[in-house]
C-alpha cells in the first residue's frame, strides 16, 4: 500500500465537442502520481485544463465532456464497479473546495447544513457527531464564533470565511484526497494569507493527500510539495516545488515565473510640477438617498483627496469595499459626490455628467476591469472605436477607418480585427480594445479600474507593458486602480492607499519599499505571497487586534478594529492625524513615524 | 459583509411588502379609472340594454333617470369611488341587487374551479418541469417539450370542444356542462368538474411546466449545483433540497400568473361548460352595460392579480435568506 | 448577417428547429401568395353541398355555407399571420420602447410606466380585448391595434427587466461617461443586446396573439365577414366537428402547425444561444 | 261578433279547461299514458343577471320559460296560437272594446291565497305604471280601465276596439300575479310549479305544484332551467344526457341529434324572421329601385338550404308567415334574380355604390346572410361592406340607425301586432321608416272590422303593399328547433317559440 502512490493518473484525456460538432481535446495525455500525504499543485493559465483534470479525479466531467484514460484514487477507479468508482467516492473519500465559495454555497440553506451534508448522505457520521466535528474544524480553521457561525446563511459571511467553511465541508468526512480549486483567487490578499494558513494547518493535521489547482505560483509555493505545470491540456513540467521555482527546465514555466515577478515599467517617475492636471479635493460620495446633512445612506468615500499631474501615473490600492472604484466613478462623473470637488486643470468639474462639456468628458476617459461587459457585444471593434472618433472628433468615413486602424496599431492588434465582434476576441485582445476605446478620445487622463485583474499573469504582463509604453509615447496620465500592490508598483509613480473609503496613506512609489507604513499598508504589503516556499511560515499573522470588537465609526480611524497597534484611549476616541513622513509619504495614523518603523516586523 | 442589521429581522421584508401594497392601491385606482373611461366609450347604456329592441325613447329616458345615468360621468365615478372606499360596490343597474351579492354568488364557483385546476395542474406541471429539466436535451426532454408546445399551441375552445365530443358525447364518461348537484358526493363533485379542470389544466400545465423547467435549468447552471454533485448528492436530493428552494422565486411568480389567469381568464371554458364564474359575469356586465358590476369585477380581478403577485413576491422574499433578512 | 452565416446557423439547428423553420417559412409563403393561388374567391358559394369531403374540385371540401375550404384557408392564413405579425410588431415596438424609456430615463418615468403597465396587465386579456372591441368595433385596423395594446404590458415587463439589467453594464456606463445622450444609450448600446431574448418573447407573444385572435373569434369579436382568420374558420365550422368535417379540421391543424412551428424554431434558436 | 281566433273562448260549453292541452295536442304524441314523477333539466339559450321573477319584466326566452312555469295567465296559447281559457273561463265582448272576463274559481296562489278579481285588475293595470318597467307597457296603454265585479269577474275597458285581446292576454308578460305584489325576489303565482331555487344568470329550479288548478297536472316533480349560450355546448349537453331538452338547435346540428337513438328534434314552424332593413330616409336605401334590387338579390334558396338546412320557409318580403290564418297565398313568390337587380341599380345609377351593412349575432344569422348578400352584390357591382358588431348595443346603437341593417322579428300572435309594431308609420320599431297613410288606414279598418272575412281581405292587401313597397326584405321564416330526450313525452309545437311556446312545463311527462 505504502509503495504504490495514492493517486495514479495515466494518459488522461478529456474531449469536448465544439459548436460545429468537432471533437476537441482540452486535456491531452496527462499522467502523474501523488504519494499519500503529499500535495500536488496543478498550475497553468486559464484554458490549461487544470480544473478539468482535478474534476476528473472525482470522475466528474462538466457537461458534454468525455473522460478517457486511467485514473485511480486509492482503491477506486474511474471505470470501477459499485462503490469502487470515483463517482461513488465523491464527497466522501474525495472532496472538493471550489474556487468561489460565495457561489458554491447554496444561498438558501444554512451553512452548517451544507457543511455536514456530505457526512450525512454518505453515512460517515450521525448528525450530532458531524456537527461536533464541524465545530472543531471551524476552530481549527480559525473561524470566529465556531459554535454559532454555522447557523448563518452564506450571504451573511465574508468570502474568506466561506472559503474556510468550504474547506471544513471538504474535510468533514475525513477524506483521503482533497481537491482545492483556486480556493483563494477570489479573495483579497490580506484574507488570502489567513485562509492559506488555515488550510495548510488542517491539511497537515489531517494528513490528507491534496491537489491544489492555481494560477499563482507564489501561492502554490506555500501549499504544495510537487508542481505540475500545464499548458493547453498538456504537461510542461513536473517536479518538486523547490526545483520548479529555482531550476525550471521548461520555457513555459520560465515565462510563468517571469510574469509572477513584475518589473517596474515606468520609464522615469515624473514628479508633479506646478498645477496638477486632475485634482480630487475632499470628496465624499456614496449610494442611496442623501440625508439632510448631505450624507448618502451608504457612504463609500470619506474626504478623499489626491492630485494627478500631467502624464503622471497614480495608483489607488485597497481591498474590496475600499471605495477605489468609486473614486473613478466620481472623477468620470458617473456618480456625483455629496461633497468635495474634482477639478481639471484647476477648473472645477460639474459633479454629474449633465453639467460637463463634451470637451471635459473627452479629456477624462474610463476603462473598466472586465472587458467582457465593458465592450458592447452587439458592435464590432470598428464600430466601438469609430463611435468615439465621431463623437469627440467628428471623424467619419475613410478618415474614421484610418483612425481605427491607427488605434489598433497603437495597441498592437492587426487592422483586420476591426470587423470582428468582441466576443470573437481573446481576453487580452478585448482588454486592448477596451483601452483603445479610451485612447480614441485622445484623453489627458485615463481612469483604469482594475484593468489587469481578470487576466492571466502572462497577459497581464503584456497589458502593463502596453500601458507603460502608451504613457511614454502619448504622455497620457493614469489613475490606476488595483487591489494588487505589485501591479500598482510596477506602473505608478505615486500610490494612494484607500481603506473603507478613507485615504490612509499616499506617497511616491519608493516610499512603499520600506517602512514607515500605515499599519494597513504594512498588512497589504506583507500579505503578498512571495516566490519562496517558506514565505507563509515566516509571515507573522497579526491576529491580535486590541479593538477587534470596536464598532467602526466614520470619525475614527476605520482600520482600528483590525489594527494590531491601535492605542487605547487614542485610536478609539479621536480621529487620526495626517502625518508627513520623512520619506515624503503621508500617513493617517496616531502612531508617530518612529513607532511605525519599529512596529514593522 | 457580515453586516447583521441591528433592526428587527422583519423590517426589511415588511417595508418591501408595505411598499408593494401601496403601489397595488395606486394600480387599483388606475384600473378603475381606465375601466370607467373605456366603458364610457361603449355604445348604448344599461337603460337601452334593459329595454331592448322595442323600447321607446321616453321609456329609455325614464329608466336612465331612475338608474341615475343622466348625471355626469365624473360625478358617478367619484360616487362609485367613495362607495368602494367604504366597502360598498353599489347596486347592479340591471339585476336590482347589490353587486356584492351577485359577486358573492359567483365567487365560490370561480374559486372552486381555480382551486381544483391548481390542485390538478400544479403537481403535473412540477413533474413535467422537473423531469424535463433533469433530462435536458435528451429524448425525454424533447418529447415533453413537444407535448407542452402542442398543449400551449392549441386554442382553448378547440381543446374544450374536442374533449367534450370525446369524453361526453362519444364515451358518455363525463358531463359536457358543469352543473354541481346540491350536496354532491365526492365522486359527483369530481365528475362535474373533470372537464373544465382538464381543459383549463392543459394550458396551465404546459405554461407552468415550461416555466418550471426554465427556472430549474437556470439554477442547474449555477456553481452550487456542481458543488452539490461533487459532494455526492443524489439527483433527487439535488432537485428537492438544493435546486427547488432557490428556484422558488420564478416558480411562484409563474404560478401567480397562472392562478390569476384561472381567476379571471377562464371565459372560454366558462362559456363552453356553461359554468357560472366571474369571467362570464364580467362579460355579462359588459354586454348589459352594468357599470357597477363591471367595475366591481375589474377591481376584483385586478386586486386578485395584485394579491397573487404580492404573495408570490412575499414567498420569494421569505424563501431567499438574503431578502428575508433585509 | 450574410447568406453563408445564415445557412450555417440553419445547419446548426436541431431537427426540431429545422421542422419549425420549415413550418414557419411555409406559413409565411402561404400568407404572401395564398390568395393568388386560391382556386375560388374566398367568399363564393362554390359548392351546393355543405361540409363536403375532399374532392378533385375541392381539395379540402366545403364549409358550412358551401364555400371552398382551401380558398378560405389560404386567405385566412394571410389574416392570421399578417395580423398577428403586425400586432406583435406594434406591441413590441411600444412595449420595448417604453421599456427602454423606463430603463434609461429618470426614475419617475420608470415608476409611471410600470404602474400603467401593471394596470393593463391586471385586467384579463380576453376581457380587456372584449371591452375594447365592444367600444371601438372590430375593423381590421382596430382589431390589430387592440390586440397589440393587449400585449404591450407583457412585452414591457420582459423588455424592461432585460433593459434594466443591461443599463447597469459597464459598456453602457462607458457610453454614458462619454456623454452620449439617452437616445443613443437606448437604441445603440442597449437595444441591440436585447434582440436575441426579445426574439424569443416575440415568438411566444406571436403564438399568444394567434390564440387570442382565435379566442376573440370564438367570442364573435374577430374579423369582419366574409374575411376570416384561421380561428374564425374553426369557429364558424364548429357544427361540422362532430361529423369530422375537413372544414374544421383543416384550419385547426393550420393553427396548431403555425404555433407549434414558431415555438419549435424559437426553442431551437434560444437553446443554441445557451450552449 | 267575435274574432276567429277568440271563438274558442266565446263558447262556454267547451270550456272544461281541465285538460285543454291534452285535447288540443296532436294525437300521435299522446300514445302512452302520462306518468307523474321524475325530474328534468332544460337548457335555454341565454340568461344573465337581468333574469327576473317579475313577468312584466320578462325579456328573454329563459324568462318566458320560467314565468310560464310559475304563473298562469288569463288565457293560454294552443298550437294554432289561439287564446284558450286558463284563469279566465270566458271573455265576452260586444264591441271589442268592453270585455267581461269571468274567472276560474278555487284557484290558489302558491302561498295559499285564493285567486280573485283583484289580482287580475292589479296584474293588468300595473303595466301602465312606469315604475314597474313593463316590457309591454305600450300594449297595456290600450287598457283604459279594469274593474272587479265581485270576486270572480273583471270588466276590462279598452281605449279602442281590439278583437285580439284573448290572444294578447296569453303573452308571458300578462301572467297573473298576486294583488299588490311588488317584491319579486320570490315568485308567488298560480302556475304548475313552485319556485324552489333561483339565481339570476345561473339557474331556476321549480317543483311540482300539488295544488295546480288543472287536476293531475303537471307531471314532472322538478324542472331545472339553466342557460347554455353556446349552441355547440347546448347540443353536447343534450347528447351527453346532462339536459333533457334544449331550444335553438342550429340547423347544422340536427343531423347529430337525429343520429342519436335517444334524442329527437321538434321543428316548430314559426313567423320568426331576420330581415334586411333599408332606411327610407337615406338617398340610396330610400330609392325604390334600390329596395327592389336588394329584394331580388336575396338568394332565398341558398339561405334556406345553406344557413337553415331546409328548416325554414321561403319568405316573400312581407311579415305574415304562411302559418298565419291571414297569410295571403296569392302574392307571387319573388325569386333570386341578380340580372334584374343589376338592371334596377343601373337604372337608378347606383351601381358601384359603397354601403356598409350592419350585421350582428343579435339578429339571428344576419352575419351569414350579410356575407351571402355581400358576395352576390359584389358580383353585380355593388360594394357592400359587412360590418359585424357585437350583440350588446346592437339594438340601441345600430339597428335602424344606419341605412342598411338587419333586424330580427319574433313571431307575434296576431297580424295586427306585427303590422302595428313594425310597419305603422308612427311605430317606434317601424324599421325602414316606411310611411304609407294607406297602410295605416287599413290597419285601423281591420281592427274595427267585426267580420273575419273582411279582416282577412284587408290583411291580404296590406301584405301586397309591404311586399311591393315596404323597406324590408324578408328572405325566410325560420323554424324553431328544439332538441329533446325521447323519453320526454307530450310535446307539440306552439309557433310562438321553442319549448312549446315556452309553456312545455305543464304538458310534458317523462317516460320511465
Amino acid at each position: 500500500m505504502s509503495a504504490s502512490p495514492h493517486v495514479a493518473v495515466r494518459n488522461l484525456c478529456v474531449t469536448v465537442r465544439t459548436p460545429e460538432g468537432e471533437p476537441l481535446r482540452i486535456v491531452d495525455g496527462v499522467s502523474f502520481d501523488i504519494q499519500r500525504g503529499d500535495v500536488l499543485a496543478l498550475i497553468g493559465e486559464s484554458g490549461s485544463g487544470k480544473t478539468t483534470i482535478a474534476l476528473a479525479l472525482m470522475g466528474y466531467a462538466r457537461s458534454g465532456a468525455q473522460i478517457s484514460g486511467e485514473i485511480r484514487v486509492g482503491d477506486a477507479t474511474f471505470e470501477g464497479s459499485g462503490g469502487a468508482t470515483l463517482a461513488a467516492q465523491r464527497g466522501n473519500r474525495i472532496t472538493y473546495v471550489a474556487q468561489s465559495a460565495a457561489a458554491a454555497f447554496n444561498p438558501s440553506r444554512r451553512v452548517i447544513e451544507q457543511v455536514i451534508e456530505p457526512a450525512l448522505i454518505h453515512g460517515t457520521a450521525t448528525a450530532a457527531e458531524a456537527r461536533a466535528h464541524a465545530v472543531s474544524l471551524f476552530e481549527a480553521l480559525a473561524l470566529p464564533n465556531p459554535k454559532t457561525i454555522g447557523s448563518r446563511y452564506p450571504h451573511e459571511l465574508s468570502g474568506g470565511q466561506l472559503q474556510r467553511l468550504m474547506a471544513a465541508m471538504a474535510l468533514i468526512t475525513r477524506p483521503d484526497l482533497v481537491i482545492f480549486d483556486e480556493p483563494t483567487t477570489a479573495l483579497d490578499v490580506t484574507t488570502q494569507v489567513e485562509v492559506l494558513q488555515a488550510f495548510r494547518k488542517v491539511v497537515r493535521e489531517q494528513g490528507a493527500t491534496g491537489v491544489y489547482v492555481s494560477h499563482d505560483l507564489a501561492v502554490v509555493a506555500q501549499m504544495a510539495d510537487q508542481i505540475l505545470v500545464l499548458n493547453r491540456g498538456t504537461v510542461r513540467e513536473q517536479n518538486s516545488v523547490q526545483a520548479v521555482l529555482e531550476t525550471p527546465v521548461d520555457d513555459y514555466t520560465r515565462t510563468l515565473l517571469a510574469a509572477a515577478r513584475p518589473v517596474i515599467k515606468a520609464a522615469t517617475p515624473q514628479v508633479a510640477v506646478g498645477e496638477p492636471l486632475l485634482s480630487i479635493t475632499g470628496v465624499h460620495a456614496g449610494y442611496g438617498p442623501i440625508d439632510r446633512n448631505g450624507r448618502a445612506a451608504h457612504p463609500v468615500l470619506t474626504d478623499v483627496t489626491m492630485n494627478i499631474g500631467r502624464g503622471a501615473a497614480v495608483g489607488v490600492i485597497g481591498e474590496s469595499g475600499s471605495g477605489k472604484s468609486t473614486v473613478a466613478r466620481v472623477v468620470a462623473g458617473l456618480l456625483a459626490p455629496t461633497a468635495g470637488t474634482v477639478s481639471l486643470d484647476g477648473e472645477p468639474l460639474a459633479p454629474a455628467l449633465d453639467g460637463r462639456t463634451r470637451e471635459q468628458l473627452r479629456r477624462i476617459q474610463i476603462v473598466f476591469q472586465n472587458a467582457d461587459i465593458a465592450l458592447n457585444p452587439a458592435h464590432s471593434v470598428g464600430e466601438i472605436l469609430g463611435r468615439v472618433l465621431r463623437f469627440y472628433h467628428g471623424t467619419s468615413g475613410d478618415q474614421a477607418r484610418q483612425g481605427v486602424a491607427e488605434l489598433l496599431d497603437l495597441i498592437r492588434l492587426p487592422a483586420g480585427i476591426a470587423d470582428r465582434r468582441c466576443d470573437e476576441l481573446s481576453g487580452g485582445q478585448k482588454q486592448r480594445v477596451n483601452l483603445a476605446r479610451a485612447l480614441a478620445a485622445k484623453p489627458d487622463v485615463i481612469l483604469c479600474d482594475e484593468v489587469t485583474s481578470a487576466l492571466d499573469t502572462v497577459v497581464r504582463e503584456a497589458i502593463l507593458e502596453l500601458l507603460a509604453e502608451l504613457r511614454r509615447d502619448l504622455g497620457v496620465a493614469y489613475l490606476f486602480i488595483s487591489h494588487d500592490i505589485a501591479t500598482v508598483k510596477a506602473l505608478c509613480d505615486e500610490i494612494v492607499v484607500l481603506y473603507k473609503g478613507t485615504r490612509v496613506e499616499s506617497g511616491l512609489r519608493d516610499t512603499y519599499a520600506a517602512p514607515p507604513f500605515h499599519p494597513y499598508t504594512d498588512l497589504l504589503i506583507s500579505s503578498v505571497p512571495e516566490l519562496r516556499t517558506d514565505w507563509l511560515t515566516g509571515v507573522g499573522l497579526q491576529s491580535s487586534a486590541p479593538f477587534a470588537n470596536l464598532h467602526e465609526s466614520p470619525d475614527l480611524c476605520r482600520f482600528v478594529p483590525r489594527c494590531p497597534v491601535a492605542i487605547a484611549g487614542k485610536c478609539d476616541v479621536a480621529p487620526p492625524p495626517l502625518r508627513l513622513m520623512t520619506a515624503g509619504n503621508s500617513v493617517l495614523c496616531h502612531r508617530a513615524e518612529a513607532e511605525l518603523i519599529r512596529m514593522h516586523p | 459583509m457580515s453586516a447583521a442589521s441591528p433592526a428587527s429581522p422583519w423590517r426589511g421584508p415588511l417595508t418591501l411588502i408595505a411598499k408593494r401594497v401601496g403601489m397595488a392601491f395606486v394600480t387599483l385606482v388606475l384600473v378603475s379609472a381606465v375601466i370607467f373611461t373605456i366603458s364610457g366609450l361603449l355604445p348604448g347604456d344599461a337603460a337601452q340594454e334593459v329595454l331592448g329592441q322595442g323600447a321607446t325613447p321616453e321609456q329609455i329616458a325614464a329608466l336612465r333617470h331612475e338608474m341615475g345615468l343622466d348625471r355626469p360621468a365624473l360625478l358617478r365615478y367619484l360616487e362609485w369611488l367613495k362607495g368602494i372606499a367604504s366597502g360598498d360596490p353599489g347596486d347592479s343597474l340591471v339585476a336590482n341587487m347589490p353587486v356584492a351579492d351577485i359577486i358573492s354568488e359567483r365567487l365560490p364557483n370561480t374559486l372552486v374551479l381555480a382551486g381544483l385546476t391548481t390542485l390538478f395542474a400544479v403537481p403535473i406541471a412540477f413533474l413535467i418541469g422537473i423531469w424535463s429539466a433533469v433530462t435536458r436535451g435528451r429524448s425525454a426532454d424533447r418529447a415533453l417539450n413537444l407535448m407542452t408546445l402542442a398543449m400551449v399551441a392549441l386554442p382553448e375552445f378547440l381543446v374544450a370542444t374536442i374533449a367534450v365530443l370525446v369524453f361526453s358525447v362519444k364515451l358518455l364518461w363525463l358531463p359536457s356542462i358543469t352543473i354541481v348537484p346540491q350536496d354532491p358526493t365526492l365522486g359527483e363533485f369530481l365528475r362535474a368538474y373533470a372537464m373544465p379542470v382538464l381543459v383549463l389544466g392543459v394550458g396551465v400545465i404546459a405554461q407552468l411546466g415550461r416555466m418550471i423547467r426554465a427556472a430549474i435549468i437556470a439554477e442547474l447552471d449555477r456553481p452550487y449545483v456542481e458543488m452539490a454533485r461533487l459532494k455526492g448528492v443524489s439527483p433527487r436530493r439535488l432537485i428537492f433540497r438544493h435546486v427547488l428552494p432557490n428556484a422558488v422565486g420564478p416558480i411562484v411568480n409563474a404560478m401567480a400568473l397562472s392562478l390569476s389567469y384561472l381567476f379571471g381568464g377562464a371565459i372560454i371554458v366558462e362559456t363552453i361548460f356553461s359554468y357560472p364564474g366571474l369571467a362570464s359575469l364580467m362579460v355579462n356586465a359588459v354586454t348589459s352595460r352594468d357599470m357597477p358590476l363591471l367595475q366591481a369585477c375589474a377591481m376584483l380581478f385586478c386586486a386578485t392579480y395584485l394579491l397573487l403577485v404580492l404573495i408570490a413576491d412575499t414567498v420569494a422574499i421569505l424563501a431567499n435568506p438574503r431578502l428575508r433578512q433585509g | 448577417m450574410n447568406v453563408t452565416s445564415i445557412l450555417r446557423a440553419v445547419r446548426r439547428l436541431p431537427i426540431s428547429g429545422k421542422v419549425g423553420l420549415v413550418l414557419v417559412l411555409f406559413w409565411i409563403a402561404i400568407a404572401a401568395i395564398g390568395p393568388f393561388i386560391a382556386p375560388y374567391p374566398p367568399g363564393s358559394f362554390a359548392n351546393e353541398e355543405v361540409f363536403a369531403g375532399s374532392s378533385g374540385q375541392f381539395w379540402l371540401g366545403s364549409d358550412f355555407l358551401g364555400r371552398d375550404v382551401l380558398s378560405r384557408l389560404l386567405s385566412g392564413a394571410r389574416f392570421t399571420v399578417g395580423l398577428s405579425a403586425v400586432a406583435v410588431t406594434i406591441a413590441v415596438c411600444i412595449g420595448t420602447g417604453f421599456a427602454l424609456m423606463a430603463a434609461v430615463g429618470p426614475r419617475w418615468v420608470d415608476e409611471l410606466l410600470s404602474r400603467a403597465m401593471d394596470t393593463l396587465i391586471s385586467i384579463p386579456s380576453k376581457i380587456f380585448a372584449l371591452v375594447l372591441v365592444a367600444a371601438f368595433g372590430s375593423s381590421l385596423v382596430l382589431l390589430t391595434l387592440i390586440i397589440a395594446i393587449t400585449y404591450v404590458p407583457g412585452n414591457f415587463r420582459i423588455a424592461r427587466s432585460l433593459a434594466v439589467g443591461l443599463v447597469r453594464l459597464d459598456y453602457v456606463e462607458v457610453a454614458r461617461a462619454r456623454g452620449e445622450g439617452r437616445l443613443h444609450l437606448a437604441l445603440v448600446e442597449v437595444l441591440p443586446n436585447m434582440i436575441k431574448p426579445l426574439f424569443a418573447d416575440i415568438g411566444l407573444r406571436f403564438v399568444f396573439i394567434v390564440l387570442l385572435l382565435s379566442g376573440l373569434s370564438f367570442l364573435g369579436l374577430g374579423l369582419q365577414p366574409p374575411d376570416a382568420d384561421l380561428g374564425s374558420l374553426v369557429r364558424e365550422n364548429t357544427s361540422g366537428l362532430a361529423e369530422g368535417a375537413l372544414a374544421i379540421i383543416a384550419p385547426a391543424v393550420a393553427i396548431a402547425s403555425l404555433t407549434v412551428g414558431v415555438n419549435l424554431l424559437i426553442d431551437a434558436a434560444t437553446q443554441g444561444k445557451a450552449r | 261578433m267575435v274574432d276567429l281566433s277568440s271563438t274558442a273562448l266565446s263558447r262556454r260549453g267547451l270550456l272544461g279547461g281541465l285538460a285543454s292541452g291534452l285535447v288540443l295536442a296532436p294525437a300521435d304524441r299522446l300514445i302512452g299514458k302520462p306518468r307523474t314523477g321524475g325530474r328534468i333539466r332544460v337548457a335555454s339559450i341565454a340568461s344573465s343577471t337581468a333574469d327576473t321573477l317579475d313577468p312584466a319584466k320578462g325579456n328573454l326566452s329563459t324568462d318566458y320559460l320560467r314565468h310560464y312555469l310559475l304563473y298562469s295567465g288569463l288565457t293560454q296559447y294552443d298550437s294554432q296560437v289561439r287564446g284558450q281559457p286558463a284563469l279566465a273561463v270566458s271573455m265576452e265582448t260586444r264591441d271589442n272594446v268592453v270585455w267581461t272576463i269571468k274567472l276560474r274559481s278555487g284557484v290558489h296562489f302558491h302561498n295559499g291565497k285564493a285567486f280573485g278579481a283583484d289580482d287580475v285588475v292589479y296584474s293588468l293595470m300595473r303595466h301602465r305604471d312606469a315604475a314597474v318597467g313593463s316590457k309591454v307597457a305600450a300594449i297595456a296603454e290600450q287598457f283604459a280601465s279594469a274593474r272587479a265585479n265581485g270576486k270572480l269577474e273583471v270588466e276590462l275597458r279598452l281605449t279602442g276596439p281590439n278583437p285580439d285581446l284573448p290572444i294578447i292576454l296569453a303573452a308571458p308578460q300578462f301572467l297573473i300575479v298576486e294583488n299588490g305584489r311588488r317584491d319579486f325576489s320570490v315568485a308567488n303565482g298560480t302556475g304548475p310549479f313552485v319556485l324552489h331555487a333561483f339565481s339570476p344568470g345561473i339557474r331556476t329550479v321549480v317543483r311540482r305544484n300539488p295544488n295546480f288548478w288543472k287536476p293531475g297536472k303537471p307531471y314532472l316533480d322538478e324542472i331545472e332551467v339553466i342557460a347554455i349560450p353556446d349552441e355547440l355546448s347546448r347540443v353536447n349537453a343534450l347528447l351527453s344526457g346532462d339536459v333533457q331538452m334544449i331550444n335553438a338547435v342550429s340547423p347544422g346540428s340536427v343531423k347529430r341529434v337525429r343520429a342519436s337513438s335517444g334524442h329527437a328534434i321538434m321543428e316548430t314552424k314559426s313567423g320568426l324572421f331576420t330581415d334586411l332593413v333599408m332606411r327610407r330616409d337615406h338617398p340610396v336605401t330610400g330609392h325604390p329601385d334600390f329596395v327592389l334590387a336588394m329584394k331580388y338579390l336575396m338568394d332565398r334558396e341558398l339561405i334556406k338550404r345553406a344557413l337553415f338546412r331546409g328548416f325554414a320557409t321561403i319568405g316573400n318580403d312581407q311579415p305574415i308567415s304562411p302559418l298565419d290564418p291571414y297569410f295571403n297565398p296569392d302574392i307571387p313568390q319573388r325569386q333570386f334574380d341578380p340580372d334584374r337587380a343589376r338592371f334596377l341599380l343601373k337604372r337608378a345609377g347606383l351601381l358601384g355604390t359603397r354601403l356598409p351593412v350592419y350585421v350582428s349575432p343579435a339578429a339571428n344569422l344576419s352575419v351569414d346572410m350579410g356575407s351571402i348578400l355581400q358576395e352576390h352584390a359584389a358580383q353585380i357591382g355593388l360594394k357592400l361592406a359587412v360590418n359585424r358588431v357585437p350583440s350588446d348595443g346592437y339594438w340601441s346603437t345600430h339597428w335602424m340607425k344606419h341605412p342598411l341593417t338587419f333586424g330580427n322579428v319574433n313571431p307575434r300572435p296576431t297580424a295586427d301586432m306585427m303590422f302595428s309594431l313594425f310597419f305603422q308609420s308612427k311605430a317606434t320599431a317601424n324599421e325602414s321608416g316606411w310611411n304609407s297613410p294607406q297602410f295605416d288606414k287599413m290597419l285601423i279598418e281591420a281592427r274595427q272590422a267585426t267580420d273575419p272575412a273582411r279582416r282577412k281581405a284587408i290583411y291580404g292587401d296590406m301584405q301586397w303593399l309591404v311586399h311591393n313597397h315596404g323597406g324590408v326584405g324578408v328572405p325566410v321564416f325560420i323554424s324553431l328547433l328544439d332538441g329533446y330526450d325521447r323519453r320526454l313525452r307530450g310535446l307539440f309545437p306552439i309557433p310562438l317559440g321553442g319549448f312549446m311556446g315556452y309553456t312545455f312545463g305543464e304538458h310534458v311527462w317523462l317516460d320511465a
